[in-house]
């Protein structure tokens, strides 16, 4: 199998000689180059037994750092309060809603790749939909933790359920935060299910070929699938209406989120255009994540190089190019239009942004988001290199989490009573982001040894549908349609 | 390992342990509801029951109902301004504490029955001038020996009565279930 | 809830009119403090020590705000201006508390903060136009004996809850009792705030808004360039502000 | 019994109630471990739940304002002003409100102590919010500690025993005075910082210069059109600030009158001369010159000729030596000249310099002109409380200088300290400190742990203010005479015991003519012999036949007041004729600025033990637990520094480091630190914070007795560290610091 990986190194040399050359295609395109199933599955098996001294020293590492950073911190959060935490009068939200933000606008990636283009029929997404999906549910689990540490007091975070009680109280559905609530709950619900649909093959192909524990959790996760034709059409029908049904909740999440904001009656946070604007930089910061976990698992899971080619980080690199001018439009907008509107607060908080003591921050953000995918992503040859996207993607999530920055603590900072405008410095925020971090790493080192990360049977489904025909002299790719 | 654990819970000797332990779990939350439950300890067996069959008034004793917020305990002085009167003081056992407690000038330490958080501001005046008897939250007195409590002060108990009480007036619905009334 | 939430029938415009209600004269303010110390001892306020105080997190329910207008030798203070809960009549903190914390009175139209309800989100204090809560970032301490001089009738929070100032609504609910008790309304100046009763220059007045004879109203008829803080975003604040001079 | 019974009842109320709250409801409900001890025997006015009132008098300074305590079950719950009382008729000072955390201050002395000098009274080592350190035991009872206190008057010659007691001119002063007198001890010494910072005796020294009569002029601000203000700070501690703060409350009474006009003239602008029209920062040192040239214009422009007391100044040099405009000074003259009711009070800093009697008199005199004593808006002389025939001022700094020296001859051999912490108070320069070394026995009455009670051989504890009995004479603020009356509001909390008691009890042990002074059973029957002879006076708020029902009056109502002005008019046929010095102050020292201690209208000079009082932030500056030192940004640029930076401030007597605050309302040449940090024993929460200003005041006295505080001048040097001040108000929104380039 080792022929793969090195015909998959240098098709991409091979194929500025050789334009035409059907063996070019073949090497270049993952659905042109099939494999017998049984291989595939064997490979994709191979990944995930797998494991060097190397995963099991970072897997501790990171186990270490959340111990520490998430529930340790966390604790001691609980035990002493929020004091030992940066926020203060005026920035009562800090860099814990920073993370919630930025955590929903990662776990935005997966549905964008695995409904959006499934429903567009994108043909590139197939090896990687897993890959992205799983961050969605990770992602949410962070911002779940994340929003938890923000409250004072989150042992009694169950009254924000709706549940009938003697004390005849609700939550208060005027609040954007029930909103928030009830929209990242469903999210999480959804996407997880969305998550499990399409595993379900894979699990069974798992099951039938893993012994020990292995197999009893294949077995319990598989729910019996033996792949008759009966089974595939409810799958098929399931997935095809969660795909649809699906994208609404992603975009209603982050434009909730934004309405956090947004509904506040304070300057600079009460703006119309929130709701898109969060949404396409969820999906910034969500490709940028997806495009980083696809280069680390290219490159440190066996037999990768084949499923995950230069062509998905060429067409995803397009995608974040776009996406990055669709930000800049936002960004623009919101700045050009609140800037218009002349209120002395707004006019103060922009200077502030800009000159500030956090002016640093603000010029990174449009380095990072803007300049640097514009200057790097136009060019087919740089956005094929793995670890070039990968720095780009990694520039453009800290672009984004500065961009949450500046709109949460930073823009608290400012308000219109002066006498109480004052800095935030963050304190035990930082383990604790740390912690999700290294929580959300562990999670994904955990579940790449666990589930199958490449749907196989989509990618064979889809080597099926791709031929390559002969027209005239000129070799041409052709997709059926199968579903 | 985990398959062998496993295998084990399934024969018999670890079903037994697997309903032990659910047991010994769930009697200890039992256990620990009814400690819950149970009208505490306290210095004086005091029997409300004999008092309220003398004919003694809640008032006489707990003045302080009709006056303020507080019912108060009474003073031992007032215990004591019948009670030295009273033959059986000097000899029974169970009201020695309350003799020594006179002579060393040694408080008794009542422990409250009945009790709301201290974030709930109730005022025991305003009840008994809306006319509820005394008998409606602390239960029939008469019947009792050491005070307990017949139902649990919570929100639910003090909304069900100010919703009934306030029936379809709507100025005094909106007192009666206004946030502020009690909790500030 | 049984009863409905009735914040969003206020709309702008609409005459207003509450039912507790403060004048301010900025001009007799001497900036003094004696409120807000009056304020700590009534309330139960924490201290929070050196370091947190310095850093935001003093648990002031009123401040005194001063600023300066010029540079030296032209230099001036302005006049000294105490910044408390305004009680809006449509305030901006009460839609967006997810727990109901954060509600409004209707049978006392002011604000309530119901702390044992609080989970702590701090939404209402982002959304506070005149940045007046303080939040119980820690479990502050008073040391033994001093919590002897607490007041029963306020409860004692403690760390993750939001509070800010009532209005000293135990002290309306005192008056209200024995009112009633002895069969009859509260009369005005019959009680008054704590931050009102310590002012040694008497520059707080609080009373009955709702009431044209109340003292409150006749100041607010007699100055007549009341200013009500930031009014044009539609808060409909209870305490009306003159500058004088 | 009752207070230590409810004590236990709250505790387990509030304290198990609140702290040992379940998880899930966060406040918690009540713990079922509560424990609740009844009253024995309840008194028959007392209902569970329900609060009582008691009246009393402030001990937070000396200004003797009624005081209503609100209590609960024994404890105390609330301050509020006594509104019967007509000094401060029903208001309060922050320092009144914060009173309680004195009472409840988890560093008060608990019982009789024999010390060692020095030695630690309570742990300092942990962090001052927790509960855990303890104060010194007690190791001696009472019986043994008043047998101290008659051998040490009993062993002694009576000139060689010695009282130094605080500023009120209260019940123990009375007591002390009439042993004095007896028995040929040493007349009690009264002294406190804020007389000092007031400059008392300065102001009353001139009273008497201008009008031939002692006593302590009376302001009346608030019937007044224009008040001119040097120096005086009565908006903060001066006299006595609640009184000046109604009045100045009507001054600005704009509803029914015209709103009148204050103008302030000071180096530095104080959070009075934040409230004025206008703030004039003149030179300091040259406030007699400036109120003499308006003296002089005043006259020009009413057409009178100019009278001798102003014939010698010339305006256009005070124009120029004091750095007002002489159309500045035109105007000034032409507001006060113009004005039905123009006033003008010397006080604070203005009289702290050398020539401050000089500066007293010029200002008196600019009243003279406009001839206002004894009219509405005017000056008249303090209506001497029921209980007094002639003013007693505290003594000068000059004359606690001339006592220290007896100190350090050796001629004093028992020193009675009681309500004044000299170590703290005075200024090093003083040397009060070495010459206690040379005092056998000190005996101490302090409440709370200071530095005095430190260095004291034994600390006798006296009851807190709201646990004790006495009567306050108001010695200025009121219309009316008035006699504020004190009584225990609750119960002792420890093993204190009222000095008076004490010394009763050890006149009786000393016998003869001890015993003879004071042939009282305790307190209270000293009390009501002092105050029988009022019983008979006419024009009281309250009488009643007898002592006893006088008492119970005297203890509802707070005191005994007459109904009647009790304000006399001066004197001021002969005031203009004089001859006034216009000469400029001297000051001490090498330095380039002129260096103002001003009192921090917070703290005071005994308001530092107090968390809450700390955390108040400073009217002018919002600093909250520190010590800072103000200077103008122009200097601060000058000198490179920023704010929050450390310099060394030095004078003739001493050095400090203190964080610069740059004060956008001081003059360049000058900087102002506040007085009331520093300490260095007196309780976790004054501990260790800020520094002491009087450390850099030397030995320099008016022509009254008074200390010339403010005539000092300092050298300044960064050093190059920070110490940020905890401030409320915002640096950014304030001033504009850190927002970026343009504001």
């Amino acid at each position: 199998m080792a022929g793969y990986n090195k015909k998959a190194e240098t098709a991409h040399v091979k194929a500025e000689h050789n334009q035409h050359d059907e063996e070019h295609f073949r090497e270049k395109h993952l659905m042109l180059d099939p494999l017998p199933r049984g291989q595939m599955n064997d490979m994709v098996m191979e990944s995930m037994y797998t494991t060097s001294w190397k995963f099991w020293v970072v897997f501790a590492i990171l186990s270490v750092i959340v111990a520490w950073g998430l529930f340790y911190s966390w604790g001691r959060m609980i035990l002493e309060g929020l004091g030992i935490a940066g926020v203060n009068r005026p920035a009562y939200w800090g860099i814990f809603l920073v993370n919630t933000v930025f955590w929903i606008g990662i776990s935005h990636a997966g549905t964008f790749i695995s409904a959006i283009l499934r429903v567009f029929k994108a043909e590139f997404r197939r090896p990687f939909t897993r890959a992205a999906e799983l961050m969605t549910t990770f992602g949410l689990v962070q911002a779940g933790f994340s929003i938890f540490m923000h409250m004072g007091r989150v042992w009694v975070f169950y009254w924000l359920m709706p549940y009938p009680n003697e004390r005849m109280l609700w939550p208060n559905l005027h609040s954007p935060l029930t909103w928030d609530l009830l929209a990242i709950t469903t999210y999480l619900l959804s996407s997880t299910m969305y998550l499990f649909l399409p595993l379900i093959p894979d699990l069974a192909m798992a099951r039938d070929r893993s012994t020990g524990w292995r197999k009893n959790f294949y077995k319990i996760l598989a729910l019996g699938f033996r792949g008759t034709e009966g089974e595939w059409s409810h799958l098929r029908n399931a997935m095809s209406i969660f795909a649809f049904a699906i994208i609404p909740v992603m975009f209603s999440v982050h434009t909730i989120v934004s309405w956090d904001f947004a509904a506040a009656t304070r300057p600079g946070w009460n703006s119309s255009i929130f709701g898109p604007y969060f949404v396409v930089g969820a999906l910034h910061s969500g490709m940028g994540a997806v495009i980083m976990v696809l280069a680390v698992v290219r490159g440190t899971m066996k037999n990768m190089k084949y499923f995950i080619r230069p062509e998905h980080f060429d067409a995803i690199g397009k995608l974040m190019l776009i996406i990055s001018m669709t930000w800049a439009y936002f960004f623009f907008n919101d700045y050009m239009v609140q800037w218009y509107g002349g209120d002395k607060w707004t006019h103060m908080l922009l200077h502030f942004h800009e000159s500030g003591p956090m002016g640093w921050m603000w010029f990174a953000m449009l380095i990072f988001n803007i300049a640097i995918p514009w200057a790097v992503l136009w060019n087919q040859k740089w956005r094929s290199t793995p670890w070039i996207v990968f720095i780009v993607g990694l520039l453009i999530n800290v672009g984004m989490w500065f961009e949450r920055y500046i709109i949460i603590p930073i823009s608290l900072s400012i308000n219109r009573m002066p006498f109480t405008w004052r800095l935030y410095h963050p304190g035990v925020e930082i383990p604790l982001g740390i912690g999700t971090l290294a929580f959300f790493i562990l999670l994904y080192m955990a579940a790449s040894r666990l589930i199958p990360l490449i749907p196989v049977w989509e990618v064979e489904e889809g080597q099926m549908a791709h031929e390559l025909k002969k027209f005239g002299r000129e070799t041409v790719v052709t997709v059926s349609e199968l579903e | 390992m985990i398959k062998r654990f496993f295998d084990w819970l399934k024969k018999p000797l670890g079903l037994i342990a697997v309903g032990i332990t659910f047991l010994a779990l769930f009697s200890l939350a039992a256990y620990g509801i009814s400690l819950s439950q149970q009208p505490p300890a306290q210095p004086v067996q005091f029997p409300h029951r004999i008092h309220i069959g003398f004919g003694i008034q809640c008032l006489y004793c707990h003045p302080g109902a009709a006056k303020g917020p507080s019912a108060g305990i009474p003073a031992e002085a007032r215990c004591w301004g019948c009670h030295n009167q009273i033959v059986k003081t000097q000899t029974s056992l169970l009201l020695k504490p309350l003799k020594d407690s006179v002579i060393s000038g040694k408080p008794l330490q009542w422990v409250p029955v009945a009790q709301v958080p201290d974030f709930v501001q109730f005022n025991h005046r305003a009840h008994i001038a809306a006319g509820q008897n005394c008998e409606n939250c602390h239960g029939d007195m008469s019947k009792m020996t050491v005070a307990e409590n017949p139902q649990i002060f919570n929100m639910g108990f003090c909304l069900k009565c100010h919703t009934k009480v306030a029936g379809e007036n709507h100025d005094l619905l909106v007192k009666l279930t206004d946030c502020g009334t009690c909790h500030y | 809830m049984a009863i409905e939430l009735k914040v969003s029938e206020v709309k702008m415009g609409e005459a207003y009119v509450g039912k507790w209600g403060m004048v301010i004269d900025q001009d007799m303010c001497t900036g003094c403090q004696a409120c807000v110390a009056a304020c700590a001892m009534e309330n139960n306020l924490s201290f929070v020590g050196e370091t947190d105080s310095g850093y935001g997190r003093s648990m002031h329910w009123i401040r005194i705000e001063r600023f300066w207008e010029g540079s030296y030798p032209e230099v001036k203070m302005t006049p000294n201006q105490p910044m408390l809960c305004q009680q809006c009549g449509a305030a901006t903190c009460e839609p967006v508390c997810p727990a109901f914390a954060t509600v409004h009175s209707q049978a006392e139209q002011l604000n309530l903060q119901v702390y044992n309800r609080c989970v702590g989100t701090r939404y209402c204090a982002n959304n506070c136009p005149y940045q007046v809560r303080s939040f119980n970032w820690r479990d502050y301490k008073r040391p033994e004996p001093l919590p002897n001089q607490l007041n029963p009738d306020v409860t004692v929070r403690r760390r993750g809850v939001m509070e800010k100032c009532t209005f000293c609504i135990q002290r309306i609910h005192k008056a209200q009792d024995k009112a009633k008790s002895e069969g009859r309304e509260v009369v005005d100046g019959e009680f008054t705030t704590a931050c009102a009763q310590a002012c040694p220059a008497s520059a707080i007045t609080f009373g009955r808004v709702d009431n044209p004879d109340s003292l409150v109203s006749q100041l607010a008829r007699v100055h007549g360039h009341g200013v009500k803080h930031l009014e044009e975003l539609g808060t409909l604040p209870n305490v009306t502000y003159f500058k004088g001079g | 019994m009752s207070d230590k019974l409810s004590r236990r009842d709250f505790l387990k109320l509030a304290g198990v109630g609140a702290v040992t709250t379940a998880i899930l409801t966060g406040c918690g409900p009540a713990s079922r471990l509560v424990k609740r001890e009844p009253y024995l025997q309840m008194p028959e006015y007392t209902y569970n739940g329900l609060s009582t009132y008691y009246a009393t008098t402030c001990r937070e300074c000396a200004a003797g304002c009624g005081l209503i305590i609100r209590t609960s079950q024994g404890r105390a719950l609330k301050t509020e002003g006594n509104a019967n009382n007509p000094l401060n008729l029903g208001k309060t000072c922050a320092r009144g409100q914060a009173t309680l955390q004195g009472l409840y201050n988890p560093n008060r002395v608990r019982g009789p102590i024999k010390h060692t000098r020095g030695e630690r009274l309570y742990d300092t080592a942990t962090d001052p919010f927790n509960d855990d350190f303890a104060d010194a035991k007690s190791n001696m009872d009472w019986a043994a500690a008043t047998q101290t206190v008659a051998d040490a008057l009993k062993n002694n010659k009576p000139e060689e025993i010695a009282f130094l007691m605080g500023m009120a001119p209260d019940h123990l002063f009375d007591l002390v005075t009439d042993l004095a007198n007896a028995t040929g001890i040493q007349s009690p010494v009264r002294f406190g910082a804020l007389s000092m910072f007031e400059s008392r005796a300065t102001l009353s020294k001139a009273s008497e210069n201008l009008f031939g009569q002692t006593g302590l002029p009376l302001f009346d601000v608030g019937g007044a059109q224009v008040v001119f203000s040097f120096g005086a700070n009565f908006l903060e501690t001066w006299l006595s600030p609640v009184s000046y703060t109604r009045g100045f409350s009507a001054l600005r009474e704009a509803q029914t009158k015209q709103r009148g006009k204050f103008v302030q003239f000071e180096s530095r602008m104080s959070s009075t001369a934040g409230k004025a029209d206008e703030w004039m920062p003149l030179r300091p040192g040259t406030e007699a010159m400036v109120a003499l040239a308006i003296g002089r214009l005043v006259s020009e422009i009413r057409g009178i000729p100019v009278p001798r007391a102003f014939s010698d100044i010339d305006p256009l040099d005070a124009a120029s030596k004091s750095g007002i405009k002489l159309e500045m000074l035109n105007h000034l003259a032409e507001m006060f000249a113009n004005s039905t009711g123009a006033l003008a009070i010397p006080g604070g800093a203005a009289l702290g310099q050398s020539n401050g009697l000089a500066v007293a008199e010029a200002v008196l005199a600019l009243n003279a002109v406009v001839n206002n004593f004894g009219k509405p808006g005017g000056v008249f002389f303090s209506a001497l409380a029921p209980n007094q025939t002639e003013y007693q001022g505290p003594a000068s700094a000059k004359e606690v200088g001339e006592f220290v020296q007896k100190m350090i001859d050796g001629k004093i051999k028992v020193l009675f300290v009681h309500g004044v912490n000299p170590f703290f108070e005075l200024p090093i320069s003083l040397q009060f400190g070495g010459a206690t070394k040379n005092i056998p026995q000190i005996i101490s009455f302090a409440t709370f742990p200071d530095e005095t009670a430190l260095e004291a051989d034994y600390i006798f504890p006296d009851h807190h203010g709201l646990e004790s009995w006495g009567y306050q004479r108001v010695a200025t603020g009121s219309v009316g005479s008035v006699l504020s009356g004190a009584q225990p509001v609750v119960s002792p909390f420890y093993d204190t015991r009222a000095t008076a008691d004490v010394l009763i009890a050890a006149a009786q042990l000393a016998g003869g003519k001890f015993a003879a002074a004071l042939p009282f059973k305790d307190e209270v029957e000293f009390l009501h012999s002092k105050v029988t002879p009022l019983i008979n006076e006419a024009d009281g708020f309250f009488s009643a036949p007898d002592v006893n029902t006088f008492m119970a009056y005297f203890q509802q109502f707070g005191g005994w007041w007459k109904t009647t002005d009790g304000r006399s008019i001066p004197n001021s046929a002969d005031v203009l004729n004089r001859s006034l010095s216009s000469a400029e102050a001297e000051f001490a020292g090498e330095g380039e600025f002129f260096f103002v201690p001003f009192v921090s209208p917070t703290l005071a000079e005994a308001g530092a033990n107090k968390p809450w009082l700390q955390e108040l932030p400073d009217p002018t500056t919002t600093v909250m637990w520190n010590t800072w030192v103000e200077m103008n940004p122009v200097t601060a640029e000058e000198l490179g520094l920023e704010d929050d930076d450390l310099v060394s401030i030095t004078s003739e007597a001493g050095v400090l480091e203190v964080p610069v605050y740059r004060y956008p309302a001081i003059r360049p040449d000058t900087i102002a630190i506040p007085f009331g940090q520093g300490h260095t024993a007196y309780g976790r929460y004054a501990e260790k914070r800020g520094v002491n200003p009087t450390d850099l005041i030397g030995q320099n006295f008016n022509e009254a007795g008074d200390l010339a505080f403010a005539g000092m001048k300092v050298k300044i040097k960064k050093i190059g560290k920070k110490k940020p001040l905890s401030r409320l108000e915002s640096i950014m929104g304030v001033y504009g610091v850190g927002l970026g380039e343009e504001k």
